[in-house]
């Protein structure tokens, strides 16, 4: 049947730089999801007017942050890889694309949680406060629960500019549905194979849009 | 023991700069309950809000049962802190917290037992009368009844010392009563330090035992409520109390009197000199067509035994009811 | 069953490779292709030791790579086989041949600096331009025309990819496109462009490299023996049509 | 014209359904001056919001000027809602903009032309008493000074309507006289229609023509309030007018007398005919010695002439001041 | 002096690449910012119980919106080629990158005003109903003014992300300082210039960052 229709596409390929994507998508996410709200909570309590506010820290936790969102991909890759041969042992494959796909988008997330503390109501940390709760009780118990309609937003958003990303990761071999498309499709001028790699990563965008629409809604009980 | 010297907090932003409180001396005991009256913008909430570190003085000692609260550091505070209650003007709910939640909150901090917390937080609902409600979420809460939540957060944590800020001003009258007869009795019976700002004068007078009356930053007036009350000296004060019935009679005795006839000069000699209120009770004369009055007993008068002496003595006539 | 792990670029270079692969699997060898975007990476990965050979270079350029890595002992790879040829080609909606690009004329390239110097020395070779003297062809850049008559723009930053596009939409005088991007946009690269470069004598043929000592691994012989083969070459000439030509030997 | 009929408000979550609002009738005239009162939770925010569209019923009839809220389109209400000034609650404030900003807004709405919406404001925020704080930002004002800003923009564009939730609760009792003032005099010569919910029993003593008591969702009590006050038939009613004064002395005139030696039957006399409150006037008797009391006029003496000729009939010195 | 430190370093080009860039952050960059508010508010005004909820019209523009966030940049580059063509005339050069650079960034910005715009008080929306303001008044004297912190933050995440994406932008012939350090830095092995390339692209970000941080902090009178 899809034989039939999409002639000049293989399906084993597709399949492959689907799961490639996928496992991609999902273990980088939960990486710059978990990394980006410990950045973002240091980025937000550091800066001026927060309880640890304080300019160095913030300023070298910005340059940090900064470096990873805005330099060219590929040399993001090349300076990783010491660092990508020592934790994963390649640098080729899908492992490989993991630390460079964090350290390009958990920055990203940082920042968007930063903006999401930014938007808790003041009042609110100061009840918490005036119970005598001290910064994780603030982190853990008000912050991270009264921004978590604009955490998962966020994250959706991080998550949908992932999959596109790992198109980029094609660059070292990590396959994936935008390295076929572009490869397969783009480069041999096979529009068969760019058509279909770009619905499923449609497909796989709305997914988690819908998600997390539905999560964020859930959440929100204002 | 909370005790100012000297303080100030001055709002400065660069264009105008704000005396909220200035120049305060101020001494609260424990067990005192403590009303804070004043204006619009006199500087109520800021005061009140030095007194657990929200605010730090711009000059001035705020020492709160020994700490410097001025100088101390976060973590000073932190240990300070869940001793000390606050109810904000502005309820300051977690949203994504139920009722419930809310409540439990202050003890989730001090790292109370989960049991006990499911105990205590079922103990403060059924005591802020928002049973049915636990599951709900402040946006589905009445003004009052997120009130009601503040305050039951407030006492979670058995605290000695409790802030109030505007605590009642969104409940009615009668949930108003019920919340300062528990305040009260949390007075009485544990000692509890009440610290307490209301526009309302009767809730001064019903639950307040000494009072400070603030205007432009500055404490203006302040004493035991029974003194600052019967000679009010600033023109604020006056014109606060002028707000009061003559004298109140919320939460008062009545005494029902009945005045024999050629005795009325003597019921008028008790009014005047213990400072009672007199009204007709409608509609209730006595068999014998003598008039029966209602002698109003607030809280300026604690104890009625010198009054029921007096009228004894002045051969009027108690009438039962 | 041994593997060897390639290391290639996309078009044809992984194409040819996976046409080898059914036949060196008979031979007990289990060829696995990765395929590369860029020309940096196949080498670093290949000197890393995580490919047994790349597939993507020509021997100017890898001359030049083991030069900029002088000092790096890992760099120290051989040329194992020359596979094939892509010749490129000059193409113009506007013009005829080279020798009619009118003054102040515009040339665009791809943005592969290793291919600067093979495009300018088909401009030289047509007598449009001269370039500088004792200069290796792999590093001739566009600074190194030493006269320039009619003093064309080389615009050497464009996608070898889109470049089919860039030719369509007639964006300026002359076009460069790499035989296999020509192919694939459906133009024909032998009859199409206004001038080729030759496929004799080229020194730009494309070869297996593998660090040095492996050329004599048996597997890797084996892959260079297949892709050397008649039956690839068949599979070139009729894939490609004369865009990709296998090396004679 | 305001008229309700049948009128339901049910919040359903699925798990709960609260009725808010519960078969309710209700008719306000222009010119009404209505009161709402009752417990917390009881639905008045709820019925309130029904009146500009905010919530629309769940069931039932909301007609306000002829246009039928339940059904009608936003562009409808956008048309109604110019004239119908709110005073909410929680002041709902843009933080962003100041106090001035603040107030301007609904006139920027409304199209009011710059020149006009400049000489408004700065009139409206001299009559609200924020002279000086015109460029704070909401977060630099007190919790009193955020709900004047809210009193003010709720008039700015000359409402036929408004509606106030608690609009003084959290100013003091000068300030909410001075605003009570205003409004009165604003339905006086103008003719607004306003609704106001308030737990404060002197204010609807003090402003209003008519109050409906809810209980539940449902209003158990309305009518003008000297009926209402005068004879409360449900006991929520009693209750919360238990909270006042026997007769409020707000707003009440106080006639100061002096009673010679022998004339205290009269006086007495006179406090039961008339029902009148009689306090001592504290620490101030007349030169000869003789008692000096208040005797208080509240609202249901409209007329104080019959009094003043009983005083002079009986004999009785009216002291100045 | 440049020139003895980094003797590999061609000023006149870093100089051109560094206007490329800065011309085409600025310019997509505002682009993004108009587009990305209009897309974000019909977005948050559509979604569900909001004033205009409506499932098909928000289904549609989150597709449009997802299209533009997931597919591969040079991909999109392509589909956009008639467009581009139409527009600004040529496909090549720093002006044709600009159609593909705002399509793959608008989107993005107008999920974060989505997000800022779901963060604004409901009682603040509800009090401008209250005095009869529409839609428009909403939206433009309410929304964007008390969403303005989140909103100015977003922007500048974007603005950064976009100075990284322009690198891509390179592929047709539009430079750009990412495209430098990749081409004569990467390809050429030439790290003096991939360093100086990529300072001058971290220095461009934390300008951009300053700026916005200041903003923010102005706009903030919570
Ligand atoms: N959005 C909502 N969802 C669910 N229940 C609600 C919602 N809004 C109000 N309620 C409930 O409806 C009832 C009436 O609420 P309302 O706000 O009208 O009370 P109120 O009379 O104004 O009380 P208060 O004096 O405390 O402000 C309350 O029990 C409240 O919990
Ligand atoms: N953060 C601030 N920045 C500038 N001025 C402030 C700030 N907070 C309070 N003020 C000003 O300080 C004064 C005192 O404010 P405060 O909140 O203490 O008054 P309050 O007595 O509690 O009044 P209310 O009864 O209206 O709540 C007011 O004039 C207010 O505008
Ligand atoms: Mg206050
Ligand atoms: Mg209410």
């Amino acid at each position: 049947m899809f034989e039939t229709i999409f002639p000049r596409v293989r399906g084993d390929q597709l399949w492959q730089a689907t799961l490639d994507t996928l496992y991609m998508t999902a273990f980088a996410g939960v990486a710059t999801f978990l990394l980006g709200l410990l950045l973002g909570a240091a980025l937000f309590l550091t800066s001026p007017g927060q309880p640890l506010a304080n300019r160095p820290i913030y300023a070298l936790m910005s340059v940090i942050v900064n470096v990873g969102r805005a330099i060219p991909y590929i040399i993001l890759l090349v300076l990783l890889i010491p660092f990508t041969k020592a934790v994963v042992g390649s640098i080729l494959g899908v492992n490989a694309a993991l630390p460079s796909l964090i350290f390009g988008t958990a920055p990203f997330y940082a920042r968007l949680v930063e903006i999401a503390f930014r938007e808790v109501d003041r009042g609110v940390i100061e009840a918490t406060r005036a119970m005598g709760g001290g910064l994780g009780t603030i982190l853990f118990r008000v912050m991270i629960p009264e921004s978590s309609p604009a955490l998962v937003s966020g994250i959706t958003v991080t998550l949908i500019a992932l999959v596109s990303f790992t198109a980029m990761a094609g660059a070292i071999g990590a396959g994936g549905l935008g390295h076929l498309a572009y490869l397969e499709g783009f480069q041999r001028n096979n529009q068969q194979v760019t058509l279909v790699a770009t619905a499923v990563i449609l497909a796989i965008v709305f997914i988690i849009q819908l998600t997390g629409d539905r999560l964020t809604r859930f959440l929100d009980k204002r | 023991m909370i005790s100012l010297r000297n303080v100030f907090r001055i709002f400065d932003d660069g264009t105008t700069a704000v005396r909220a409180v200035s120049d305060v001396d101020l001494d609260i005991s424990n067990g005192d309950v403590f009303g804070i009256i004043g204006y619009s913008g006199a500087g109520k909430s800021t005061l009140i809000r030095l007194l657990n570190g929200l605010e730090r003085p711009t000059s001035g000692s705020v020492r709160v049962n020994g700490v410097e609260i001025g100088t101390a550091t976060e973590a000073q505070l932190r240990r300070i802190r869940p001793r000390i209650g606050m109810i904000f003007q502005h309820f300051n709910l977690l949203w994504s917290r139920t009722v419930r939640g809310n409540i439990a909150l202050p003890m989730v901090i001090a790292g109370v037992p989960k049991a006990e917390i499911a105990a205590r937080t079922e103990e403060l609902i059924r005591l802020v009368g928002l049973e049915g409600r636990e599951e709900a979420w402040p946006s589905q809460l009445s003004g009052g009844q997120k009130q009601r939540v503040g305050i039951a957060r407030a006492l979670a944590n058995n605290p000695e010392v409790l802030l109030c800020d505007e605590a009642t001003s969104a409940l009615d009258p009668d949930t108003t009563d019920q919340i300062l007869d528990l305040l009260s009795d949390i007075n009485r019976r544990l000692g509890l330090t009440i610290v307490l700002i209301t526009h309302e004068m009767h809730v001064v007078r019903r639950i307040c035992s000494h009072v400070a009356v603030m205007e432009q930053g500055h404490i203006v007036e302040t004493g035991p409520v029974s003194q600052v009350f019967a000679n009010p000296e600033q023109p604020v004060t006056q014109r606060f109390l002028r707000q009061l019935p003559a004298t109140g009679n919320d939460g008062a005795r009545k005494l029902s009197v009945i005045v024999p006839q050629g005795r009325e000069a003597d019921l008028l000699r008790l009014v005047h000199d213990l400072q009672l209120v007199l009204t007709p009770t409608p509609g209730r004369d006595a068999d014998n067509g003598q008039a029966r009055f209602d002698l109003t007993l607030d809280d300026a008068h604690p104890d009625p035994e010198p009054i029921l002496a007096r009228l004894q003595d002045s051969g009027l006539t108690l009438a039962e009811g | 069953d041994t593997t060897l792990r390639v290391g290639a670029s996309p078009v044809p270079h992984a194409e040819i490779l996976e046409f080898a692969k059914p036949i060196l699997a008979e031979q007990g060898i289990d060829l696995e292709v990765i395929v590369f975007q860029d020309y940096v990476l196949p080498n670093t990965t290949l000197a890393g030791g995580e490919l047994d050979a790349n597939y993507f270079q020509h021997v100017p350029y890898l001359n030049s790579v083991l030069e900029q890595n002088a000092g790096d002992e890992s760099y120290d790879f051989v040329n194992a086989g020359n596979i094939h040829v892509e010749p490129i080609g000059i193409y113009s909606k506007r013009w005829k041949t080279l020798s009619e690009l009118p003054q102040d004329g515009r040339v665009i390239l791809r943005d592969s600096v290793a291919e600067e110097g093979r495009i300018l020395s088909i401009f030289q070779r047509e007598g449009v331009l001269t370039l500088k003297e004792g200069v290796e062809p792999v590093d001739i850049r566009i600074s190194d025309i030493a006269e320039n008559p009619k003093n064309l723009t080389f615009l050497p930053d464009i996608e070898a990819s889109l470049l089919p596009q860039v030719y369509a939409n007639d964006e300026a005088d002359a076009v460069t496109i790499n035989a296999n991007y020509a192919l694939g946009a459906g133009l024909d690269p032998v009859n199409d462009p206004i001038a080729v470069e030759s496929a004799e004598n080229n020194p730009y043929a494309n070869i297996i490299t593998v660090r040095r000592g492996d050329e004599e691994r048996p597997e890797i012989k084996a892959l260079v023996e297949v892709l050397q083969s008649d039956a690839t070459r068949e599979y070139i000439n009729e894939t490609y049509k004369g865009a990709v030509l296998p090396v004679v030997e």
